[in-house]
C-alpha cells in the first residue's frame, strides 16, 4: 500500500512536471489531466472517497476536457520553453519557486514531524461515516449554508463574464 | 453529526434583509440588461437598489448584533457600517457609469457589492474566501468591461491571472492553518493558537498565516503586490475603477483587519511587522510611481498604493486600530470616486471616449473657468493631501494616533514622509489648472463623445458625500462609542 | 462670540467676494468695505480685550465641541500675545485693500483668496486648541499657494511649490507632535496641554522629540536658518500682497507659535536648546544680511532682509528672558510693518515697471519725492533707527540675549551693521542718481488709494517707534505668565 | 531713579526747545511743503530761534553751574520699559548741556539765516530745511537725553540727518555715496555704543547717566574687571565714528559732498562734536580708568597729525577744512585722553565757532565762485569779497591760535595737557598745530591772495548780507570766546571748569593723572615759544603761496614741502595716505566678496542643492521602480511569490 | 501511511504550478500551472481534513473545485477573446500598461 502510494506520488509529480516543461499546449493539457487524476488516486488511497471521485469526475474530467477543447480550438503552435529572452524569466521562476518550496518545507515538516500529525492517517475503513458526501453535504448546507449559496452569485458572476466576453471577441471578427 | 439547523428567526432575517434585497436587485437587473434598457435607466435601478441597500442598514443599525449560520456571517456594528460605506461608494460610482456600457455592469456590481458586505462579517475562513471570490469574480469582468478598447482585455487578463494566483496562495494558506487547527472558525483557531504546545506544528500555522497576509496584501494592493492595480485602475470604465479603487480596498482591509485580529494574526508581532513593513514599501513605492505618472487615473493608482500602504501601518498597532483604518478608507474611498468622476468628466468635455487616457492638459482645459467645479477639485485634492478640516485629514490623524500610542514612530514617520511626497503629485494637477495662465497644449476635441453630464454630477455627488461624512464622523464615533466594541 | 465674529468675517467676506467674479471693481470696493467691518469687529474686540482681567491665563472666547473624537474642541482666545498681532493683521489687510482698488489684476478670486489667508491667520493666532492651530496653520498654506502660484511672476509655481513643500514638511512634524502631546491629555486644549509634563532628559527623550516637532514648523515658517531658502524664492514671486502678508503675518505666526506653544508645552527642552537655537539666529542674521548683499532683484533683497531680522526675533525668544521676548514680539510688529510697507511700496513700483532687476532703477527720489521718503522711511524702520519701531525691537531683543549670552549678541550685532549697508545700498541706487530710463518711460505717480494704503502704516510705525510702551504693556503679563514656566 | 541725596527738580521747559524743531519740520516737511526756499526757510529760520530762545531761557534758568548737587529733568514720558530695560524719555538740564543748547541753537540758527540766502536758488529747498530743523531735533534730543538709549536716539538722529543731508543733491550718485559711507562708518561706531549700553544693562542695570555717574568706579570694581573698560572703549569706539577719529574718521572728507552750511553745522560745529559731548557726559567713569584714557590720548594724537598731514596738500577748500575738522577733533581727544574734559569742551566751543565761521566763509566764497571748490581756481578773492575776506582771517587766526583769538587759549590748554603727558606726545601735538598753521595760510593765501586764476574768480561777487550777518557774528564769538576759560595765571574765566565739574549730578570724577606742576614763567615761556614757531610756520605759508600760481605749481605741495626726495610722501598726502583704498582692499571688497560667496554656496549650491539632489534622487529612484514594473502579469506574479517566499523565510528565522 | 508524504506532495504541486505560472509564455499553459497549484492545495486540504478526521476540508475542497471551475471558465473565455483579437496567447504580448 505505501509503495503504491509513492508510486503514485511519483508519477504525479512527474506529471506536473509534464505540465510546466511540455513544448505543446496539448501535452501540458493531457499531463495536467493525468495529474488530476493520479491526485484523485491519491485521495483514494489515504480513503477520502468522495473527493477522489469528485476530483476525478470534475477536475480530470471537466476542467481539463476544457483545457483541451480550448487548446485544440486555438490550435497553438507548439512555444519552447527556452526562447533566449526568457532564459531569464525561467531562471527567476525557477528560483523564487525553489525558494517557496524550500521555506515552505522547512517550516513545514519539523512541525509536521515533531508533532502529533506524525503517524497514520485514520484507517479507511473505520470513519467511512465521518468522512463521506454526506458529512460533507451536511457542512455545506448548514454551516456553510451562506457561502454554498455566495457560491451561485459567484457562478452567476462567471457565466455572465464569460458570455459578454465572448460575445465581444466574437464581435470583432464579424 | 450536527443537528440540521436551517431555521432564521426574525432577528437573523433582517440582518439578512439588505443582502437579501440586493440578490433580488441582482435579479431584476440581470433582467432588465437583458432587455438593454437604456443606459440612464439602468444606472438609475443601480442608484435605486444601492440607495435601498444603504437605508436597509441604516435601519438595521440599531438592532443587536447577530450571528448568523454559526460562523458563516456575523451581522454586527461594523459590518452594518462597512456595507453602509460599500453601499454608497457603490452608488456613488453608478452615478457616472457610461451609459454606453454593457448594462450588465449593474448586476456584477451589485453581486460585488453583496461579496464585500459579506466579507466583512466572515468569521471563518471558508466563508471569507467564497466570500472574497464572490466580489473577485465580478471585479475581474468589470475590469475588463471596457474590452477591446484602453486595453481592457489586457488588464482584465492581467486581474483575473493575479487574482487567482494569489487566490491559490490563499487557499495554500488557510490549508496550511488548517492543518494546524483542524478548523477554519477563526475563534477556534485563536483558541487552537493559545492552547498550543511546544510540540504544536506552529511552522504550519505561521506559514499559512503569512500566505494569507500577503494574498490579502495582494488583494488590497500593498507594494509589492501592488502592480496589477495601476492597469486596473486605468483601463477599467471609470466608474467601474473607482468602484475596485475605493469599496473593495475599503472592504477587504476591514474585513481582513477583522479577519487578522480574531484569529490571531494581529497578535503574532513579527505578522504585524510585515504587515507595517509592507505599509512602508507601498508608501514609498507608491508615492515615487505617481510622481513619474502622466496619466491621471495611473498616477492616482499608485497613489492609492500609497492610502494602501497607509492604512496597513495600522495592522502593527494590533485591534484596536480598527476604526481608524476604517475611517481612513472610508473618506480615502469617497475622494477617489470623485476623482475618478472628475478624470472621466474632463476626457468626456475633451471629446475622449474614456478617461483612460486622460492625462492633466486634458483636465485643465475641462476645468478651467469653472470656479464650483474648481473649488471641488480643491476640496477633493487638498482632502488627500490631509488638510484639515477637509475629512482627510482626520484619517490621516486618527491613524497616526493609533501609531504613536502604539509607539510605532517609524511608521507614523513613514506616514508622514509619504503625505509630503505625495503632495508633489496633488499640487502638480493644480498648475496647469489654477497656475498657469497660458493656453495649454493640445487643443479640445471636438465634443463628439457621449454626454459628460452624468461624470460632473457623479463629481459633485462624491464630493458632497465627501463632506457629509466628514460632518458625520462625530455621529460616527457616537454611534460606534468605544472601539473594543466592534470585535467579537 | 466677539472672537468668532471677527474669524467670521473674512471668511463670510471670501465667500461672498466669489460672487462678484464678474465684476472686478465693485469686489474690489466689497473688500474694502468688508475690512473696515472686520476693523469694527478689531474696535470691538478691543473694547472686551481691555476689560479683561489682567491674571486669566489665554482666556477662551470662544469654544465648540466640533471633534470630540480626537479630544479636540474648537476653542478660540485672546491674550496680549495675540492681540497685537491681530491688529497687525488688520491693518496690514485694510491696507492692502486700498491698494486693491483699481489695480486691473486683482480679481474677486485673488481678494477672496486673501480673505481666506486672513481668516486662517487669525484662526491660528487665536486658536486655544493644537488641533484648531493645526487647521488653521494648514489653511494658510491653500490660499497662499494660490495668490503665488497665481499672481506671481514669472518663477511662481516653482516657488509655490517651494513655499507648500517647505511648509508642508515642518506642518507634518507638527502633526505628529500634536497628536503624540494629545494622547496622555484629556483634550487637545492648550490649557489641559500645558498641564501635562514630559519627561526630559535628553534629546531623545519624549519632551525634546515634541519640542522639535513643533519647532520644526515654526522654525520652517520663521524661517529659521538653513530653513529658509523658500522664502526669497516665495517673497520674489509672490504678488504684492501675498508678500505684504507673508513677511506681515506668516512670518510672524512662526514667532508667535513658538512663544505660545513651545515654550509652554516644552520648557525644558526650550531652555536646553537656547543656546543652539540663539546660535541658528546669529547665522540667520549674518548669512541673511550678507546674502542680502549679493542680491541684484530688489524684492530678493528685501525677503534675505527678512530672513535677517527674523534671526534677530529667533534669539530674542530663545534668550528666554521678558524684555527679548518682548522685543521678539513687537519686533513681529514693527518687521511687519516696516518689511510690509517696503513690499508694499515697491510692489506699486513694480506695477508700473515690471521689473525687479536692481539695476533698472535710479532717481526715484527726481520722479516721485514723497514716495521715495516713504520708501526710505521704511527703509530705515527696518534697519532699526532709533524712533522707529524696530529699533526698540532689536533694542530689547539684544539687551536681554546679552544677559543671556553675550558672545552671540556681538556677533549678532554685525547684523545691524550689515543691515544698513544692504538696505542703504539699495535705496542708494533705487532712489538716488540720475533717474534710470525705466523710471523716465514708467513715471511712477499714485493714485489716492495707493496713497491711502501705505498711510496707515506709516503712521502705525511713526507711533510704534515713538511709544512704544503701549504695546508692550498690552504683552507683559502674557509673557510674564509664560515665563512662569521656566520657573 | 535710585535715591540719592540729590535733590531733583523738574520741569517742562526742556522739551520745547526740542519741539520748536520739530514743529518746524513737520510745518515745513509734511504740512506746508513751500515752493519758495525762502519762506520755507523764514520758517525753519523761526523754529529754530524759537529753540535758541527756548534754550536760552533754559541757561538763563540754571546756569553754568548746579549749585550742589541738584540734577534738573523734564520727565517727559516713558519710551519703553520691561522687565529690566527701562528707559524713560527724560530731558536733563547740565551746565554742559546748556553751553551745547547755546552752540547747537546759536549757531544753528545763524546756518539757518546764511542758509535762506544760500540755497534760495533750489528748487524744493523745504526738504533741505526740513532737514536742517530734523537735525536740530536729533542734535538736541541727544544733547538733552538723560539716558545712554535717548542720547543713542539723538545719536542715531543726527547720523540720519547727515546722511540726508550729504546726500542732499541726490542725483549725482558720489553724493548719496557720500551719505551713504557717513551713514555705515558711523553705524560700525554705534555697535560700540549699543555693547557699552548692554553692558551698563547688564551690570549695572540701569542706563540713566547720572545713575551711572553716581555708581562711579567703586561699584564697577565690584564686577568682573574687563567691564568698565570694555563699555567705555564701546562709548570711545562710537565716538570715534561720530567724531571721525581714526580709524572711522574717512566719512567726514567725502561728507563735504553736502551743502556748505550742512558742512558747517554738522561736520564741523555740532555734531562731530557729540562723541567728546558724551564722553564728558560719563567723565567719572572714564576718569577711574587711565588705561582707556591712554587709547583716548594716543588715537587722538595720531588722528591730529594723520588729519593734519593730509590737509596739508588738499585742493579743494572744503578739503582742507574738513581734515582740519579732524585735526582738530583729534586734539579736542587728546584732551579728554590727557584727562582734561574741560580742555575738550572748550575747544569744541571755540571750535564751534571758528570752524564755522570757516566754512560759511569758504560757502560764501563757493556761492561766489559758482560752485567752484578748488582753491587753485581761486586767487585774490580779497578784493572781490571784502567781508568774507575779514571774516577769513579771523577764523584762520582763531585756528592757528593767534594770540588771544579763542582758538589761542582753547589750544594752549590742550598743549599744556599733552606736556604734562610727556614731551613725546606734546611734541607731536605741537607739530599738528604747526601743520595747521601751515595748511591754513596756504588755504587762505592760495583763495583770497595773488591774482584770480580763472574767470569765476574774476567775476566772484560778494555774497548777500543775509549770508555775511551770520559771518559777522561768528567772527565776533570766534575772537573773543576764549576768554570765558583762561590759563590761570592770566586769572580770567574758568567758565568751562566749573561748567564741567557741575555736570555730573554731585559725582565726583578722581584725576586720572598726576597733576604735572609747571611754573607760571615756564608756562608763559612755552606759550610764547609756541606762538613764535606757529606765526613762523603761518608767514612760511604765507610767503609761499601768495603767489600760488596754477600752471607753475602743478603740484603745490612739492614746491612747499621743499625737495623732490618728499615726492612720494607728498603724493601719498594728496592721496590722503591710501586709506580709503586699503580700507576698500582689507574690508568692503572682502565682504563683498563674503557676501556673494557665502550667497552662492551656502544658499545656492548648499540647501538649494541638497534640495534639487533630494529630488533628483527622488526622480533617480522612482526611475529604477519604473523599470520593475514591466508590465508583464509574470512578473507580477514573481514578485507575488518572492515577497510570499521571503516572509515564509522571515518567519522561519523568527520561529525557529 | 502518515500524512507527510500528502502534504509533501501536495506543496510540491503546488510549487510546480507557481514555476510554471511564472516561467511559461503561454497563457494557456500558464492557466494550466494554475491549476496545478489548486490541485496540490487540494491533496493538502483532503490530507489535514482525513488527519483531523472532520469533513471541513472536503466541504472547502468541494468550493474550490467550484471556484477553480468557474475561474477557468473565465480565464478560457477571455483568452480565446484575446486569440481572436489579436492573434496571440503569448503574455510577452500583452505589456502595453506598465511604468
Amino acid at each position: 500500500m505505501q509503495i503504491l502510494t509513492y508510486v503514485l506520488v511519483a508519477l504525479s509529480i512527474m506529471s506536473g512536471l509534464g505540465v510546466i516543461l511540455s513544448r505543446s499546449a496539448v501535452v501540458s493539457a493531457m499531463s495536467l489531466m493525468v495529474t488530476m487524476f493520479l491526485t484523485g488516486l491519491l485521495y483514494f488511497s489515504q480513503g477520502s472517497y468522495f473527493p477522489a471521485v469528485v476530483q476525478i469526475l470534475i477536475y480530470a474530467g471537466a476542467i481539463s476536457v476544457l483545457f483541451i477543447f480550448i487548446v485544440m480550438l486555438l490550435d497553438l503552435k507548439p512555444s519552447r520553453v527556452l526562447i533566449p529572452s526568457r532564459k531569464i524569466v525561467v531562471f527567476f521562476a525557477v528560483l523564487a519557486g525553489l525558494f517557496f518550496a524550500f521555506s515552505l518545507m522547512f517550516l513545514i515538516l519539523p512541525g509536521v514531524s515533531r508533532s502529533s500529525l506524525v503517524g497514520e492517517l485514520m484507517s479507511s475503513e473505520g470513519d467511512v461515516g465521518l468522512f463521506n458526501a454526506k458529512s460533507i453535504s451536511l457542512n455545506l448546507l448548514t454551516k456553510y449554508m451562506l457561502p454554498f449559496q455566495a457560491t451561485t452569485l459567484l457562478l452567476l458572476a462567471a457565466m455572465m463574464g464569460a458570455i459578454l466576453i465572448g460575445r465581444a471577441g466574437r464581435k470583432k471578427e464579424d | 453529526m450536527e443537528t440540521l439547523e436551517l431555521n432564521l428567526n426574525g432577528a437573523q432575517l433582517r440582518a439578512l434583509l439588505p443582502i437579501f434585497f440586493l440578490c433580488a436587485m441582482v435579479l431584476v437587473s440581470l433582467v432588465s440588461s437583458g432587455y438593454r434598457i437604456r443606459g440612464s435607466l439602468q444606472r438609475s435601478l443601480g442608484l435605486f437598489s444601492f440607495v435601498v441597500f444603504v437605508i436597509l442598514n441604516f435601519i438595521n443599525l440599531p438592532y443587536p448584533d447577530t450571528a448568523i449560520l454559526g460562523t458563516s456571517l456575523f451581522v454586527g456594528m461594523l459590518t452594518k457600517v462597512s456595507s453602509i460605506v460599500v453601499g454608497v461608494l457603490a452608488a456613488a460610482a453608478c452615478v457616472f457609469v457610461d451609459e454606453e456600457d454593457h448594462p450588465e455592469w449593474l448586476p456584477l456590481l451589485s453581486i460585488a457589492v453583496i461579496g464585500l458586505s459579506l466579507l466583512v462579517g466572515a468569521r471563518d475562513w471558508v466563508s471569507f474566501f467564497i466570500y472574497l471570490e464572490t466580489f473577485s469574480m465580478p471585479s475581474y469582468v468589470l475590469a475588463s468591461l471596457r474590452l477591446k478598447k484602453d486595453g481592457g482585455f489586457e488588464s482584465g487578463l492581467k486581474y483575473l491571472m493575479m487574482g487567482a494566483f494569489s487566490s491559490a496562495i490563499f487557499l495554500l494558506g488557510i490549508t496550511l492553518v488548517y492543518g494546524f487547527s483542524g478548523s477554519f472558525d477563526f475563534l477556534s483557531i485563536l483558541e487552537t493558537i493559545r492552547s498550543a504546545n511546544p510540540e504544536s506544528p506552529v511552522g504550519l500555522l505561521y506559514a499559512g498565516f503569512s500566505l494569507i497576509v500577503v494574498s490579502i496584501g495582494f488583494k488590497v494592493a500593498l507594494a509589492p503586490f501592488h502592480m496589477w492595480a495601476p492597469d486596473v485602475y486605468q483601463s477599467a470604465p471609470a466608474a467601474m475603477a473607482s468602484f475596485l479603487a475605493s469599496a473593495v480596498k475599503f472592504a477587504v482591509f476591514v474585513a481582513a483587519f477583522a479577519a487578522f485580529s480574531q484569529t490571531g494574526i494581529l497578535q503574532i508581532p513579527f505578522l504585524q511587522a510585515s504587515m507595517s513593513a509592507f505599509g512602508i514599501l507601498s508608501i514609498l513605492v507608491g508615492n515615487l510611481m505617481a510622481l513619474r505618472q502622466s496619466n491621471l487615473r495611473r498616477m492616482i493608482a499608485y497613489a492609492s498604493v500609497a492610502s494602501a500602504g497607509n492604512a496597513a501601518l495600522v495592522f502593527a498597532v494590533g485591534p484596536v486600530g480598527l476604526n481608524s483604518v476604517l475611517v481612513y478608507l472610508a473618506i480615502y474611498g469617497l475622494n477617489i470616486v470623485a476623482l475618478f468622476a472628475l478624470f472621466e468628466w474632463a476626457a468626456r468635455e475633451n471629446g475622449l471616449p474614456s478617461s483612460s487616457q486622460a492625462d492633466l492638459g486634458c483636465l485643465s482645459r475641462a476645468i478651467r473657468g469653472k470656479p464650483l467645479a474648481m473649488t471641488a477639485l480643491g476640496i477633493v485634492l487638498f482632502s488627500l493631501v490631509g488638510l484639515p478640516p477637509l475629512p482627510g485629514f482626520f484619517g490621516k490623524f486618527l491613524i497616526i494616533r493609533d501609531l504613536l500610542r502604539a509607539d510605532l514612530f517609524i511608521e507614523a514617520g513613514a506616514l508622514l514622509l509619504g503625505s509630503l511626497l505625495s503632495l508633489a503629485y496633488y499640487l502638480k494637477i493644480f498648475v496647469p489648472i489654477a497656475l498657469e495662465t497660458g493656453a495649454i497644449d493640445g487643443k479640445k476635441a471636438a465634443l463628439a463623445g457621449p454626454s459628460s453630464t452624468g461624470s460632473l454630477a457623479g463629481f459633485y455627488f462624491a464630493t458632497l458625500l465627501l463632506m457629509v461624512a466628514g460632518f458625520s464622523l462625530a455621529g460616527y464615533f457616537n454611534l460606534v462609542g468605544d472601539t473594543s466594541l466592534f470585535l467579537r | 462670540m466677539t472672537a468668532l465674529l471677527f474669524l467670521l468675517i473674512p471668511t463670510v467676506s471670501s465667500v461672498l467676494l466669489l460672487l462678484f467674479h464678474r465684476n472686478r471693481v465693485m469686489a474690489q470696493w466689497v473688500n474694502l468695505v468688508f475690512n473696515f467691518l472686520w476693523a469694527a469687529g478689531l474696535f470691538k474686540l478691543w473694547m472686551e480685550f481691555r476689560v479683561q482681567p489682567e491674571t486669566s491665563v489665554f482666556p477662551i472666547w470662544f469654544s465648540w465641541d466640533w471633534a470630540p473624537f480626537i479630544g479636540s474642541r474648537f476653542s478660540l482666545a485672546i491674550d496680549g500675545l495675540n492681540f497685537p498681532l491681530l491688529a497687525l493683521n488688520v491693518v496690514l489687510s485694510l491696507s492692502l485693500a486700498f491698494y486693491a482698488i483699481g489695480h486691473e489684476k486683482l480679481s474677486a478670486s485673488y481678494l477672496a483668496l486673501f480673505s481666506f489667508l486672513n481668516a486662517a491667520s487669525v484662526g491660528s493666532l487665536m486658536a486655544a486648541d493644537a488641533a484648531a492651530f493645526y487647521l488653521f496653520w494648514e489653511l494658510m498654506l491653500i490660499p497662499m499657494y494660490f495668490l503665488i502660484g497665481k499672481w506671481g511672476s514669472k518663477n511662481r509655481i516653482y516657488a509655490s511649490l517651494k513655499f507648500f513643500g517647505f511648509t508642508m514638511a515642518g506642518s507634518l512634524l507638527l502633526l505628529g507632535a500634536i497628536v503624540y502631546v494629545g494622547l496622555n491629555s484629556p483634550s487637545l486644549g492648550w490649557h489641559d496641554l500645558k498641564e501635562q509634563r514630559w519627561v526630559f532628559d535628553g534629546w531623545f527623550s519624549p519632551q525634546a522629540l515634541l519640542f522639535l516637532g513643533f519647532l520644526a514648523a515654526f522654525a520652517v515658517k520663521i524661517p529659521v536658518w538653513p530653513l529658509h531658502t523658500w522664502l526669497p524664492d516665495a517673497h520674489t514671486e509672490a504678488p504684492t500682497g501675498a508678500s505684504v502678508i507673508l513677511a506681515g503675518i506668516l512670518l510672524k505666526l512662526g514667532v508667535y507659535g513658538i512663544a505660545r506653544w513651545c515654550f509652554v508645552l516644552f520648557p525644558e527642552a526650550s531652555l536646553a536648546s537656547s543656546t543652539f537655537m540663539m546660535g541658528l539666529g546669529v547665522v540667520g542674521v549674518i548669512l541673511g544680511s550678507l546674502s542680502a548683499m549679493a542680491q541684484k532683484d530688489i524684492k530678493r533683497t528685501i525677503a534675505y532682509s527678512s530672513v535677517a531680522h527674523l534671526g534677530f526675533m529667533v534669539i530674542g525668544l530663545f534668550a528666554l528672558r521678558e524684555e527679548s521676548i518682548q522685543g521678539a514680539l513687537f519686533q513681529n510688529l514693527a518687521h511687519g510693518l516696516s518689511t510690509g510697507a517696503l513690499f508694499l511700496i515697491f510692489g506699486m513700483i513694480y506695477d508700473r515697471t515690471h521689473t525687479r532687476e536692481l539695476k533698472d532703477y535710479g532717481g526715484l527720489a527726481t520722479k516721485n519725492g514723497v514716495l521715495a521718503t516713504l520708501f526710505l522711511f521704511s527703509a530705515m524702520a527696518s534697519i532699526g533707527l532709533p524712533g522707529l519701531p524696530g529699533f526698540v525691537g532689536e533694542f530689547l531683543v539684544l539687551s536681554g540675549s546679552f544677559v543671556t549670552n553675550p558672545w552671540l549678541t556681538i556677533l549678532a550685532m554685525s547684523g545691524i551693521l550689515l543691515g544698513a549697508v544692504y538696505m542703504l545700498s539699495a535705496m542708494k541706487k533705487i532712489l538716488y542718481g540720475e533717474v534710470s530710463p525705466t523710471l523716465e518711460a514708467h513715471p511712477v505717480v499714485l493714485k489716492w488709494s495707493e496713497w491711502m494704503a501705505i498711510a496707515p502704516m506709516v503712521v502705525l510705525m511713526l507711533i510704534l517707534g515713538l511709544m512704544p510702551q503701549g504695546f508692550l504693556k498690552l504683552s507683559e503679563s502674557a509673557v510674564l505668565g509664560m515665563l512662569s514656566v521656566f520657573k | 531713579m535710585e535715591s540719592t541725596d540729590v535733590a531733583i527738580e523738574t520741569t517742562q521747559l526742556l522739551r520745547w526747545i526740542i519741539l520748536f524743531p520739530l514743529l518746524g519740520a513737520i510745518l515745513n516737511g509734511i504740512i506746508l511743503r513751500l515752493k519758495s526756499t525762502k519762506l520755507a526757510g523764514i520758517v525753519a529760520t523761526a523754529a529754530s530761534l524759537a529753540a535758541f530762545v527756548a534754550s536760552f531761557m533754559a541757561v538763563t534758568r540754571w546756569g553754568f553751574s548746579l549749585e550742589g548737587a541738584s540734577l534738573v529733568y523734564d520727565q517727559w514720558f516713558m519710551w519703553f520699559q520691561s522687565g529690566k530695560v527701562s528707559v524713560p524719555f527724560w530731558l536733563e538740564y547740565t551746565p554742559i548741556s546748556g553751553i551745547m543748547l547755546l552752540v547747537v541753537t546759536g549757531i544753528g540758527s545763524l546756518i539757518h539765516i546764511y542758509s535762506i540766502s544760500y540755497m534760495e536758488k533750489e528748487v524744493g529747498g523745504y526738504r533741505f530745511f526740513t532737514y536742517l530743523n530734523l537735525f536740530l531735533v536729533a542734535m538736541l534730543t541727544l544733547v538733552l537725553g538723560s539716558n545712554l538709549v535717548t542720547v543713542f536716539l539723538g545719536w542715531e538722529g543726527v547720523g540720519l540727518c547727515s546722511y540726508l543731508l550729504i546726500g542732499y543733491w541726490f542725483t549725482k550718485t558720489e553724493n548719496a555715496q557720500a551719505g551713504m559711507k557717513a551713514f555705515i562708518t558711523n553705524r560700525i561706531g554705534d555697535l560700540g555704543f549699543l555693547i557699552s549700553i548692554f553692558l551698563f544693562l547688564a551690570y549695572a542695570g540701569t542706563l540713566q547717566i547720572q545713575e551711572l555717574n553716581h555708581l562711579g568706579p567703586q561699584f564697577f570694581s565690584a564686577l568682573p574687571s574687563w567691564v568698565l573698560p570694555a563699555a567705555l572703549l564701546g562709548l570711545f569706539w562710537a565716538a570715534t565714528g561720530k567724531s571721525a577719529q581714526f580709524p572711522l574718521y574717512v566719512w567726514l572728507p567725502d561728507a563735504m559732498a553736502g551743502p556748505t552750511p550742512v558742512s558747517a553745522l554738522i561736520h564741523a560745529a555740532t555734531m562731530v562734536t557729540s562723541g567728546i559731548f558724551v564722553i564728558v557726559r560719563v567723565w567719572p567713569l572714564f576718569a577711574s580708568q587711565p588705561e582707556v584714557l591712554n587709547v583716548v590720548f594716543w588715537v587722538g594724537i595720531f588722528t591730529a597729525w594723520l588729519a593734519a598731514l593730509i590737509a596739508l596738500t588738499q585742493n579743494d577748500i572744503k578739503k582742507v577744512l574738513a581734515y582740519s575738522t579732524v585735526s582738530q577733533l583729534g586734539f579736542m581727544f587728546t584732551a579728554l585722553g590727557a584727562g582734561a574734559p574741560e580742555a575738550a569742551l572748550f575747544h569744541v566751543l571755540t571750535h564751534a565757532f571758528f570752524k564755522a565761521l570757516l566754512f560759511l566763509g569758504s560757502g560764501s566764497v563757493i556761492h561766489g565762485m559758482h560752485h567752484e571748490q578748488d582753491m587753485r581756481k581761486m586767487g585774490g578773492l580779497a578784493h572781490h569779497m571784502k567781508f568774507t575776506h575779514w571774516t577769513f582771517v579771523i577764523g584762520t587766526a582763531a585756528i592757528i591760535g593767534f594770540p588771544f583769538t579763542s582758538g589761542f587759549f582753547s589750544k594752549d590748554l590742550i598743549l599744556a595737557h599733552a606736556l604734562s603727558r610727556g614731551m613725546v606726545p606734546y611734541a607731536l601735538l605741537l607739530t599738528a598745530a604747526l601743520m595747521t598753521a601751515f595748511y591754513m595760510l596756504r588755504a587762505y593765501s592760495m583763495t583770497f591772495m595773488g591774482k584770480p586764476r580763472s574767470d569765476a574768480a574774476d567775476h566772484a561777487h560778494e555774497s548777500s548780507p543775509l549770508m555775511l550777518i551770520p559771518l559777522g557774528v561768528l567772527s565776533i564769538g570766534s575772537l573773543f570766546m576764549g576768554w570765558i576759560q583762561t590759563p590761570h595765571f592770566m586769572g580770567g574765566g574758568h567758565l568751562m571748569e566749573t561748567a564741567v565739574k557741575s555736570s555730573w549730578g554731585g559725582a565726583e570724577a578722581m584725576k586720572p593723572f598726576a597733576e604735572h606742576k609747571i611754573s607760571v614763567g615756564g608756562e608763559i615761556l612755552m606759550i610764547l615759544a609756541v606762538v613764535a614757531l606757529i606765526l613762523g610756520v603761518a608767514y612760511y605759508s604765507f610767503k609761499v603761496y601768495r603767489e600760488f600760481q596754477s600752471k607753475k605749481f602743478i603740484s603745490p605741495a612739492e614746491r612747499a614741502v621743499g625737495p623732490t626726495t618728499a615726492a612720494p610722501f607728498i603724493n601719498a598726502s594728496q592721496n590722503k595716505f591710501f586709506v580709503d583704498e586699503a580700507y576698500d582692499l582689507i574690508f568692503v571688497r572682502p565682504l563683498r566678496f563674503l557676501s556673494g560667496a557665502f550667497f552662492r554656496i551656502v544658499d545656492e549650491t548648499g540647501i538649494n542643492g541638497l534640495l534639487h539632489g533630494m529630488r533628483k534622487s527622488l526622480d533617480f529612484s522612482s526611475g529604477i521602480l519604473s523599470w520593475a514594473h514591466t508590465g508583464n502579469v509574470q512578473t507580477y506574479a514573481w514578485y507575488l511569490a518572492a515577497g510570499a517566499a521571503i516572509l515564509l523565510i522571515f518567519v522561519g528565522r523568527v520561529l525557529l | 501511511m502518515n500524512t507527510e508524504i500528502y502534504i509533501v506532495t501536495g506543496v510540491v504541486l503546488f510549487v510546480l504550478g507557481v514555476i510554471g505560472f511564472l516561467s511559461r509564455r503561454s497563457a494557456l499553459i500558464a492557466l494550466m500551472s494554475l491549476e496545478l497549484m489548486l490541485n496540490g492545495t487540494n491533496l493538502c486540504l483532503i490530507s489535514f481534513s482525513r488527519f483531523h478526521g472532520n469533513s471541513e476540508g472536503g466541504s472547502l475542497f468541494l468550493l474550490i473545485v467550484l471556484v477553480a471551475a468557474a475561474e477557468a471558465a473565465l480565464a478560457l473565455s477571455i483568452l480565446v477573446s484575446l486569440y481572436r483579437t489579436s492573434g496571440s496567447v503569448d503574455l510577452d504580448d500583452f505589456r502595453l500598461l506598465k511604468g
